[in-house]
């Protein structure tokens, strides 16, 4: 057995150890399912919306607004930590209206939202690239601060410009940093999609949870999650695949 | 024959009973025959689907009537153009242990928000009950139905303010005791002393009227059709037909859910002074409505009429 | 071609005090020269190429470039850092390449030259490798030909064969000349090898300690090209001690 | 002028610009009051709530909740992070569960949170903490993928045990990646705090916008997020303090 | 004292193929013993350290310290590796008493001894910089003086003088002797400069190209205290040669 499938059974022994433990205790009344579902309930929910295909779809809408939302906010937050990054002035009088406006909470602005973005999907992904912008921005800009101006400097004094010196030095170097960045965003770029829905539509995960929750279906709404988190496996795997490719170059193994 | 139709999308404060005939209209195709074609957007909560009918994102909302009254309040005039409940369907539920209303003394009782409508029943039936709402009880905001189930379960509240299916589902698994419904003639009278409490409703701009007063028409023609419909049909039928917009619960919730409410059915679509006036008074209970809320401000019947033929 | 009037310099350390590094240092180098700066450990060697090269900024005097004023314009010449500075996550070919590919040369014009240069540092079935693959003599080869490969008219190297073996060094330093003398280039060179200095230099700057400028300046005379066995010459050996003295005798305080 | 006060003014002026701006077009009708407030009507309430002292009651509240899920998520995301990245084999194990944990809607888990932590502090606390922990952890667990072996090779060799090796060498070192994520934290420990005040409960600025939105107070709305915005900038000073001592060693301009 | 027998080692590059660095390699290192090893660049030597030290595990053969087999147990030995370690958030005085710190050792112990060394090897008055402010060779003395004030048994150190002016490194090269004298250490050196292993060494290792084994052992019988001019004398420039001879013809494949 080779390290990577023994990885994949401990975690499928776990999943299974868990969702095992959970139906075990409802069965034995120890959990009340009322709250917590039934895994085997939520099974045959799950069944049925893959029967209609009606899952498909509503993973697929929130699956497109949280990529979207990701993709704005990993490129505008990026774009905007390298701009303040070149102008140290500008960084440091934005720094706390930036702070600001990422901890305004974008529910009590939803009305806004709804009156810009309307209550289709653009407001969903705004919702998401809200969120995934600050993640992004505040790693990339730390990276810029920890970058190694030794390299830099050998670069520059060959001549090279600023899209240059960017191309090839800053954003590889900074590359960790936003992979990092990436990472916490990727997540919160689902959370962001599922408030848009909570907040108003007919389609999606979010919309799905809420109605759900507002019916006490919560059979259903662990359905959804189900759904959501084979999701966020999905594009976990995926992201895992594109930084193991990015930092190739790192040693993949630190000695702690 | 699809794409002749007017698109039209209304918002719905929640996903509920209260719109009953929203969904029947929907599901019998009556909006279609009506030559539009209507989507239904939820909100997380009637403000803010309130909130979109204002910014022109959706040309009708379904909400509550004390809500449109506290819009007008704020300055911004809509119309109620139909009524699709004349009772309230909110319940107040209690943990086992309690059994009288006035059993709450000193306890918590748990609405949607304070603020909310739930909150304004809540305080009027606590009133009612002898209590003084301000000093007997205390009323705590937590959310919606599922907060709220687990809230009154873990004891953090001994009483909630619920409608439906989680009334239902409570008193059935024995976890909670019925201490006051308000869906019937004779409970509105001992509970509001009143015949009618004008509860959820249609509610459009002034401007839309002004302007597509046709499209208002055909809309109301729907809801009314179905109104009637909702009269003359079995329970079973009507759970049958609004069973796709409660997708993943089980059909028996749907038709008991159903069954519980069937006393607050519309007869007419049109709301009345009484409905009016019961409102505006449990709002003001509440404290949301500060001023008076005169009827013609935020009702316009016309619409219904016409579709009654009147 | 390289001109330093009066250059005074102080870093700003951490804590914001002012720590003079360079005072009135004066130093002309002319075109095609090969010359060499030593001077103790610490002393400001490194500062000093930096400000030739316009990565610092001196904070009097003036620093001429063919005639007219540093003004952080670059390209002019390459510069092998003392510290490594490969780009970690670019494999020893990519890294010899940035040169070229800065200048926006075609790649089959700059390919023969860059296999030349990695097989001659002994780096030939690296060529994949990353920097983190590397020994730390690999990495100061790797650094060398990169700043060779770009091929400016001006090089400027901090101490490029510290971490050498005898064997390899004393093979780059006859490259290094050959180069020089072929290509015409301008070359600046920081050392602590006072016996590398003398073989490969035209002139030695000799800087005293901090606060430092250049204390003297010496002209070796000995005719090109020098062979191997110049350095156990009797002329070879007096103009060493006598550079070590000067040497002792400037930075007594330093150890 | 120095530098510093040419930042706070630049700052100032920004802000005053902007809330002339808005100001301007309220007066002007180009933007609707009824959904964007108007300064003027909102620093009225405000006064009024300053005047009554409620409004710091409120913040008081939210900083505290925020505050507590802030330390409770920074230590349990650091520890994590380092527990899990002694261990390669667990931590790839882990790794897409813990994604999917991050990936959750808090609010789909509501009444679990309250069936366990009821409606008071605690559940709002632990909202924060749920939101602030998997920052802390993603970006501690990437430092220390990006840690330098040869400085704990040498500390190692002399013969330094775990706890030492830990507290000399790895704490300091990735002690960059740590502070940039307690800055994304911090925003999100706030937003975690609000979304838990909505859920339920009887105070707070979350409660506060929540309520006024649910009667269309927009002013008042307006009024909580100007409080929550200099709270924001009171914690993020702080934040700037403490990061600028922490990482004092680091050269503070890289020129890019 | 430090026993190496048939050791094999292969590093594993990034894409996964396995390098082979070390190949039965032979080693035997005697208490209080000052040995050298010489190599070319790249050849496996700071490899072979980390191995010694136990930082790095052997593919195969045995490595004994005392007589115990090495199991990953630190402590006994004191290490300054090629590349740049010093702990960026701590001062130049931090640093160094990184060691006795470890150790446990009371603050009054430790301090008189740390101030010594700093001074010994001039950086009096840079104790509270951080490494970011020194200079190359700066940052070379505190890892020298680093490894001292930790004081080991064994020392191993890799290059300690690479980036030092003449002076420093012959006045260095004298605290050590005297150091090893006094204190009866034993010392593990690498370095690339063949007159100061022959200057320093009992005996010398010398390693041959990557696979790399130990390919010859010189004693040096040059009685000690040895002086400066011993260099100058025929037998050491005979040995020298003999050496470099050796060596190339050894690595001959090597650039
Ligand atoms: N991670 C790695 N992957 C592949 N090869 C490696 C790796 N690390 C080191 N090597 C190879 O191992 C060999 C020995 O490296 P080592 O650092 O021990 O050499 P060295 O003798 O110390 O050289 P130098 O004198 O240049 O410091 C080198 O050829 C190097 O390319
Ligand atoms: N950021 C800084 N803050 C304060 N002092 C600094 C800073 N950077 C460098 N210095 C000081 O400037 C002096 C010169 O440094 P420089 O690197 O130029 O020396 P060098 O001559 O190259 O020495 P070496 O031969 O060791 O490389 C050193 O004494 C160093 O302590
Ligand atoms: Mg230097
Ligand atoms: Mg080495």
């Amino acid at each position: 057995m080779t390290l990577d499938q023994k990885i994949l059974w401990t975690r499928i022994s776990l999943i299974l150890f868990g969702l095992g433990m959970w139906e075990g205790f409802c069965v034995c009344g120890i959990i009340d399912p009322y709250f917590f579902g039934q895994p085997t309930s939520i099974c045959q929910d799950l069944w049925s919306m893959i029967i209609d295909g009606s899952i498909f779809f509503h993973t697929w809408i929130t699956l497109f607004e949280a990529m979207a939302g990701f993709f704005l906010g990993a490129v505008f937050g990026c774009v905007a930590a390298l701009i303040l990054g070149m102008s140290p002035f500008w960084a440091k009088v934005l720094d706390p209206l930036i702070m600001v406006v990422y901890g305004i909470p974008r529910i009590a602005l939803a009305p806004l939202f709804i009156l810009w973005f309307g209550l289709g999907l653009a407001s969903k992904i705004v919702f998401a690239f809200t969120l995934v912008f600050f993640l992004v921005f505040f790693n990339t800009f730390a990276g810029l601060k920890n970058m190694n101006q030794g390299m830099i400097n050998t670069i520059r004094v060959m001549g090279a410009g600023r899209r240059q010196i960017m191309h090839k030095v800053i954003l590889p170097g900074i590359s960790p940093w936003v992979m990092a960045g990436l990472k916490s965003g990727m997540g919160m770029s689902l959370l962001g999609a599922l408030v848009g829905e909570y907040i108003g539509g007919n389609a999606g995960l979010g919309w799905m949870i809420n109605s759900a929750a507002g019916l006490f279906e919560t059979n259903r709404v662990f359905s959804a999650i189900f759904a959501l988190a084979l999701l966020v496996m999905a594009t976990n795997a995926v992201f895992n695949k594109i930084e193991r490719r990015v930092l190739k170059w790192r040693p993949e193994n630190i000695n702690l | 024959w699809a794409g002749d139709l007017k698109k039209i999308t209304c918002a719905e404060a929640v996903r509920g009973f209260f719109f009953l005939p929203l969904y029947v209209a929907m599901g019998q195709n009556m909006f279609q025959e009506q030559g539009l074609d209507v989507s239904i957007n939820s909100a997380q909560g009637g403000p803010l689907a309130m909130q979109a009918l204002l910014s022109g994102q959706v040309q009708f909302c379904a909400t509550g009537h004390g809500q449109v009254a506290n819009m007008w309040e704020q300055g911004k005039s809509t119309k109620i153009v139909n009524q699709m409940q004349d009772k309230c369907t909110f319940y107040l539920v209690g943990r086992p242990e309690i059994k009288s209303i006035a059993g709450l003394k000193g306890k918590m009782i748990g609405c949607t928000k304070i603020g909310a409508e739930t909150d304004g029943v809540g305080r009027y039936l606590a009133a009612g009950a002898g209590l003084d709402p301000e000093k007997d009880i205390t009323m705590l905001g937590v959310g919606g139905m599922s907060t709220m189930a687990s809230a009154l379960q873990n004891d953090r509240v001994q009483a909630v303010v619920s409608w439906q299916p989680l009334t239902h589902r409570l008193i059935k698994e024995g976890k909670g005791t019925l201490l006051a419904r308000l869906n019937t003639m004779p409970d509105s009278y001992t509970h509001f002393d009143s015949p009618s409490y004008s509860f959820s409703v249609i509610q459009v701009t002034d401007q839309f009227i002004a302007q597509n007063p046709e499209t208002v028409q055909q809309f109301v023609n729907a809801m009314v059709k179905a109104e009637q419909w909702i009269g003359a049909a079995s329970m079973d039928d009507i759970a049958r037909t609004v069973a796709p917009f409660f997708a993943g619960m089980d059909f028996d919730t749907i038709r008991q859910s159903v069954i519980e409410d069937s006393g607050a059915f519309t007869k007419t679509g049109i709301v009345t002074q009484k409905g009016h006036d019961t409102a505006v008074a449990v709002f003001t209970a509440a404290k949301i409505l500060k001023k008076e809320v005169p009827f013609e401000a935020i009702v316009d019947n016309t619409f219904t009429k016409n579709a009654l033929g009147q | 071609m390289i001109q330093l009037d009066n250059i005074c310099f102080s870093h700003i350390a951490n804590d914001g005090t002012s720590v003079p590094t360079l005072q009135n240092l004066d130093m002309h180098i002319r075109e095609n020269e090969f010359v060499s700066i030593v001077g103790p450990s610490g002393c400001g060697k490194t500062t000093l190429l930096e400000i030739i090269l316009g990565l610092t900024r001196q904070d009097s005097g003036n620093v001429r470039i063919n005639g007219a004023t540093q003004n952080q314009t670059f390209g002019w010449a390459g510069y092998m850092s003392q510290s490594d500075t490969l780009l970690p996550w670019r494999t020893v070919l990519r890294n010899v390449q940035i040169g070229p590919e800065i200048k926006k040369i075609p790649k089959t014009e700059y390919e023969p030259r860059i296999n030349k240069l990695i097989q001659k540092v002994g780096l030939t079935g690296n060529e994949t490798r990353f920097p983190s693959e590397l020994s730390g003599g690999m990495k100061k080869r790797v650094d060398l030909i990169r700043t060779l490969a770009f091929n400016p008219e001006v090089l400027l190297l901090d101490e490029p064969f510290g971490a050498l073996d005898a064997q390899t060094r004393e093979n780059l330093q006859q490259d290094l000349l050959s180069l020089w003398r072929e290509e015409k280039k301008t070359i600046v060179f920081i050392t602590h090898d006072l016996v590398e200095a003398i073989m490969m230099s035209d002139r030695i700057f000799l800087m005293g300690s901090k606060p430092a400028g250049i204390k003297k300046i010496f002209d070796i005379q000995i005719p090109r090209p020098r062979q191997y066995h110049v350095q156990f010459e009797e002329s070879f050996i007096r103009l060493h001690k006598h550079i070590r003295q000067t040497f002792e005798s400037l930075s007594g305080n330093q150890s």
